[in-house]
């Protein structure tokens, strides 16, 4: 499979999906297709190798996720990205796809206080448990006092 | 740090009779490169589970980059992966390149390519002797790999430190090519440890290979299967040594290392001893193209863009890229979105060595705690990159 | 442990047999056993690479970022420093603090003050100087028990200045380097040359 | 009047003897070490470090003395002492030139043997006392271990006394004085090669050491022992390498018989035990440690077996040749 032929069957399963480049491809999905995208790009586009899932905070737009997938055999990148909605912090969780997912999302509930639904162990991976606040979020400046150590 | 809620049933006894105990690995522990600590229930010496607790160290790097503009952070980026600063500098500045479609001189390609080459070099050496270290204990064989593996590593961050100035985080990237030219006579110097370094490898597969000591304690333990792998996303040698050929310096190539003659080490056992040979493949691999782009060093400027005078000099313009380097320890990469002014908007650091460390709690059931150890050096975390 | 239904502890056990190699080829493992107890004895021969460091003091390349510190002018025997700030703009972890004191011909810092336990010895300072006023050392032997002797005010930079040997790094070499035509790089270099 | 005072001070200059060799004897491990990694060792005190040793027991001996909370504080404070001991009384048989020693036992093999695999209470007092999961760990490592090592040490120890037909080590000595029994064709390597190789894992030195095993159990049983009682059991340790080191070179190197006047024969006796420990050391120094199955499988399934049929091929040799009549 080419990135080119990948792009073709993106365009004809996920019509809905905006779809931008060839290396990597970056498509864009609704939140709602994001478990049946992330399982078509492992199963169908064997896109199996789980490089980073993160998030951006585009301010009042806002929260949106990013998943990076390579198919190694063929190599086809395909970054792929939902849009959460302003004010929106739950997505549905890729782990039952990708196992890298697991820390991934956990990293991004700490970070941005994305509700990973389906998520077996959603706590915080890098901060302490008691932690305030998410701090990548634009919102959470840098000077944003917090509790001192326990 | 409150304790991780551990559930109870881990801890009960169980039914059949046999006891368990729960162990603390870490945070610290002789063995824990850096500060990691793994809950571990065992079954007399067998891992039943693992719990990993991580973020000891965590500094905050996506944020702090937030806050940095592209000239200042590649120096702060050298202290993610501290053991390989040369490639986490590598990723960042080459995000910023591709965003804003910067030129790089030739001569500042080769210059990176030879850093990083080296680093990779001084990288391996330093895991080497390492997890012999943790198999074979400070106060055995283990220490004297080690000590060789330092003596000779310290060969490389010599020429490092005549290059830059300094020994372990150097600064030597910038947007646009690389901040220093190679002195007189520094061509020279690294011929000439190169070839020392080549014959020490040697000298080092002779006292591990065939070695029974060594070999139990290295050959099927850890297995990770390809689909495993993938699927965690662990990266470098590791996914190597589980039968993907997969390197980024051949499959995604960058600054020029398509005109470098290198092979692609695969094994596909996926045990401690595949990585083992994948990475002393590498080492002898990493020399050759040193060699190479040594000796093809064309002449020119180093860096296209003028030399830095202020703050803010480096603009980039509107846009997103995810780019990654082959880093000593899988892929480094780092997805950058700027908003067209001197500071990145969002910096997303994906360390090879946090994607790897996840491993662990899918391989280390079933082995024994001296397994662990072993398992874990040959995963090579570095805790400046796992926890950012 | 989540998501290890891949490798079961039985299926791991499996593996790990199926895989030993069976350690019974006699010769080969005393083989191996010799050549590794060749390679130490070996090493006890060689000459220990210790340096004895604060006895013998090693040799710092020409490069070496070390301390920091001010200098004079070479001809006015001024201060170099113009206070202009810039080296406080790029710090990334902003442990330079300067103030501006104008005069007449040229500027001068009123205060200048470094903290150097901060410092992470980047050289992006001494890069983008436009007067060669900050300089690195070849030196770091400022150990101290005391943190606040590490607050390093103007006087201090100027002492260490003129205690250790300075570095081959100023900025306008730094940047003359980094200069990225060859032509442009002489031109500069020429201009510099002509008002002197 | 002599043979009265001879048994009372006699014990008391052996074991001061020893104490000042075993502390010796680190600093010949650091040096040698040392030199086998490309560095130099102990350098500061005294000329070359010779006064480290010194400082070290000082250190040690004006260190804190810690005992966690949770310890079991009779075990816990008994049991250096209880290691100790038996490290030392191994000395107690061991004769350093004929008719120079505490005791000449009739069976002293058999004593030193049995002494020195007592060291193996004082090791589990230590890790059940500590009450810390990794002495714990460590201690039951070493039950195993010790008990596994202790037949092989055993068997391979017998050949030489197969060989001399006596369990008196002066006799065993004597016996050697045409031929080390080192230099007893193959017989005699393959039993001094199974004497070090047990003897390295009785002692628990790497690559046997697991129970000290410090990347993973940190430092075993002795995770918890700080000052005086950690020197003690350093000090019992290497008692007790020291004590092996002389039994290897009285059972096979020949003892005291060497060049020169009678008087040097200690001395030489003390060179060739400086020499076996000299090889325990490069082996400890060149290896990685294996696992604890690996230890028991290696002896149970290979080393056990092998000298069993070494010592009874040693007696088909023996009583052939009395029988020839050679």
């Amino acid at each position: 499979m080419t990135s080119d032929q990948a792009r073709a069957l993106i365009a004809e399963r996920f019509s809905g999906a905006q779809i931008d480049g060839t290396y990597p491809i970056t498509a864009t999905v609704s939140t709602d297709q994001w478990v049946a995208f992330a399982r078509f790009a492992s199963d169908e586009l064997r896109c199996r190798f789980f490089s980073f899932l993160t998030a951006v905070d585009w301010k009042d737009l806002g929260l949106e996720v990013v998943v990076r997938v390579d198919n190694l055999d063929d190599n086809i990148a395909l970054l792929m990205k939902t849009r959460l909605g302003p004010g929106v912090s739950v997505c549905p969780s890729i782990m039952p796809v990708y196992k890298g997912a697991n820390w991934m999302e956990r990293e991004c509930y700490d970070m941005f206080g994305i509700h990973f639904d389906g998520h077996p162990d959603l706590r915080r991976i890098l901060l302490t448990d008691d932690w305030v606040g998410h701090p990548l979020l634009k919102s959470y400046a840098v000077d944003t006092p917090h509790p001192p150590y326990r | 740090m409150s304790a991780p809620t551990v559930t109870p049933k881990r801890v009960e006894l169980d039914y059949t009779g046999s006891e368990r105990l729960t162990m603390n690995m870490g945070p610290q522990h002789p063995s824990a490169h850096g500060v990691f600590r793994a809950v571990l229930t065992l079954e007399g010496e067998t891992v039943i589970d693992v719990d990993s607790v991580i973020g000891y160290l965590h500094r905050c790097h996506e944020k702090l980059s937030e806050t940095l503009t592209y000239a200042q952070y590649p120096s702060i980026a050298s202290k993610t992966d501290y053991v390989a600063a040369m490639t986490s500098e590598f990723a960042y500045v080459r995000a910023a390149e591709v965003i804003g479609k910067f030129e790089v001189p030739k001569r500042a390609q080769y210059l990176r390519v030879i850093t990083a080459e080296l680093q990779r070099v001084a990288s391996h050496l330093l895991w080497l002797g390492t997890w012999c270290m943790d198999m074979g204990g400070a106060l055995g064989g283990g220490a004297t790999i080690f000590l060789y593996c330092i003596r000779e590593r310290e060969l490389i961050l010599d020429l490092f430190e005549s290059l830059v100035g300094a020994r372990l985080l150097y600064g030597f990237f910038q947007v646009g090519g690389v901040r220093y030219d190679i002195p007189s006579g520094w061509a020279d110097s690294c011929r000439q440890t190169v070839d020392v370094i080549d014959q020490r490898i040697s000298e080092y597969e002779r006292m591990l290979e065939n070695n029974p000591f060594f070999m139990a304690r290295a050959q099927g333990v850890g297995v990770i299967s390809r689909e495993l792998a993938e699927s965690v996303g662990i990266s470098g040698p590791l996914l190597r040594g589980s039968g993907v050929a997969w390197d980024l310096r051949r499959a995604d190539p960058y600054s020029s290392y398509e005109d470098f003659e290198f092979k692609v080490p695969v094994e596909t056992a996926g045990d401690c001893f595949a990585r083992y040979r994948v990475r002393m493949v590498e080492f002898r691999e990493s020399l050759k193209i040193v060699r190479q782009a040594l000796d093809k060093l064309p002449e020119g400027p180093i860096s296209s863009r003028p030399g830095l005078k202020s703050v803010a000099q480096t603009r980039v313009p509107k846009g997103e890229a995810y780019v990654r380097v082959e880093g000593a320890r899988g892929e480094v990469g780092c997805y950058l979105v700027a908003d067209g002014s001197a500071k990145p908007y969002r910096m997303k650091w994906r360390g090879a060595s946090f994607s790897n460390l996840a491993i662990l709690p899918h391989i280390i059931p079933g082995h024994k705690v001296a397994d662990i150890v072993a398992i874990m050096g040959s995963v090579d975390p570095v805790f400046g990159e796992v926890d950012r | 442990m989540l998501g290890s239904e891949l490798q079961t502890v039985e299926q791991v056990r499996a593996l790990r047999d199926a895989r030993r190699t069976d350690g019974t080829n006699v010769f080969v493992i005393v083989r191996a056993i010799l050549s590794a107890m060749r390679m130490t004895a070996m090493n006890l021969f060689r000459k220990p690479v210790t340096v004895h460091y604060p006895e013998k003091p090693r040799t710092y390349p020409d490069r070496y970022r070390g301390l920091l510190a001010l200098v004079y002018e070479k001809d006015t025997e001024e201060e170099a420093c113009i206070g202009c700030r810039l080296c406080e703009m790029v710090c990334p972890p902003a442990v330079i603090k300067v103030e501006m004191l104008k005069g007449e011909k040229r500027n001068y810092a009123k205060t200048f003050t470094l903290e150097l336990y901060a410092c992470e010895f980047c050289e992006l300072c001494v890069q983008v100087c436009p007067t060669d006023a900050i300089v690195m050392m070849k030196s770091f032997d400022l150990a101290t028990a005391d943190r606040r002797e590490l607050l390093l005010d103007k006087d201090r930079l100027h002492a260490i200045g003129l205690q250790h040997e300075q570095s081959w790094a100023t900025g306008n070499k730094l940047r003359d380097m980094q200069g990225p035509p060859k032509m442009a790089r002489t031109e500069h270099a020429a201009k510099e040359e002509t008002p002197a | 009047m002599l043979e009265l005072v001879t048994p009372l001070i006699a014990p008391i200059v052996v074991l001061h003897v020893v104490i000042g060799i075993v502390t010796y004897v680190t600093l010949l491990e650091r040096k040698f070490a040392a030199r086998m990694q490309s560095r130099i060792g102990p350098y500061r005190v005294g000329y070359h470090g010779v006064l480290q040793p010194i400082a070290d027991a000082v250190k040690l001996m004006m260190k804190e003395d810690v005992v966690p909370t949770a310890a079991d504080k009779p075990v816990y404070n008994l049991a250096p002492i209880v290691f100790l001991v038996p490290c030392m009384f191994i000395f107690a048989t061991l004769p350093f030139a004929p008719g120079l020693g505490v005791a000449d036992l009739n069976i002293g093999v058999l004593f030193f043997l049995a002494v020195s695999s007592m060291e193996i209470v004082g090791l589990f007092m230590a890790g059940w006392g500590s009450n810390n999961k990794y002495a714990l760990l460590s201690a039951m490592r070493a039950v195993n271990q010790v008990i596994s090592y202790d037949l092989p040490f055993v068997f391979s120890a017998l050949i030489p006394v197969v060989l001399a037909g006596s369990l008196k080590l002066s006799d065993i000595a004597a016996a050697q004085s045409g031929l080390w029994f080192i230099f007893y064709p193959v017989i005699g390597q393959l039993a001094f090669i199974a004497f070090i190789v047990s003897t390295v894992a009785a002692e628990n030195r790497a690559p046997f050491d697991i129970l000290e095993a410090e990347s993973e159990l940190v430092a075993g049983f002795r995770v918890e022992y700080s000052g005086m009682k950690f020197a003690l059991i350093q000090l019992g340790e290497y008692a007790h390498i020291l004590g092996a080191s002389f039994l290897g070179a009285l059972l096979f190197l020949g003892a005291w018989s060497g060049p020169g006047p009678e008087w040097l024969g200690p001395i030489w006796f003390l060179i060739k035990a400086m020499l076996v420990f000299l090889l325990v050391t490069w082996v400890r120094w060149s290896f990685v440690r294996i696992r604890v199955d690996q230890i028991l499988a290696l002896s149970w399934k290979a080393l056990l077996p092998a000298t069993l049929l070494l010592l009874l091929a040693t007696a088909v040799v023996v009583v052939w040749r009395a029988n020839a009549g050679l």
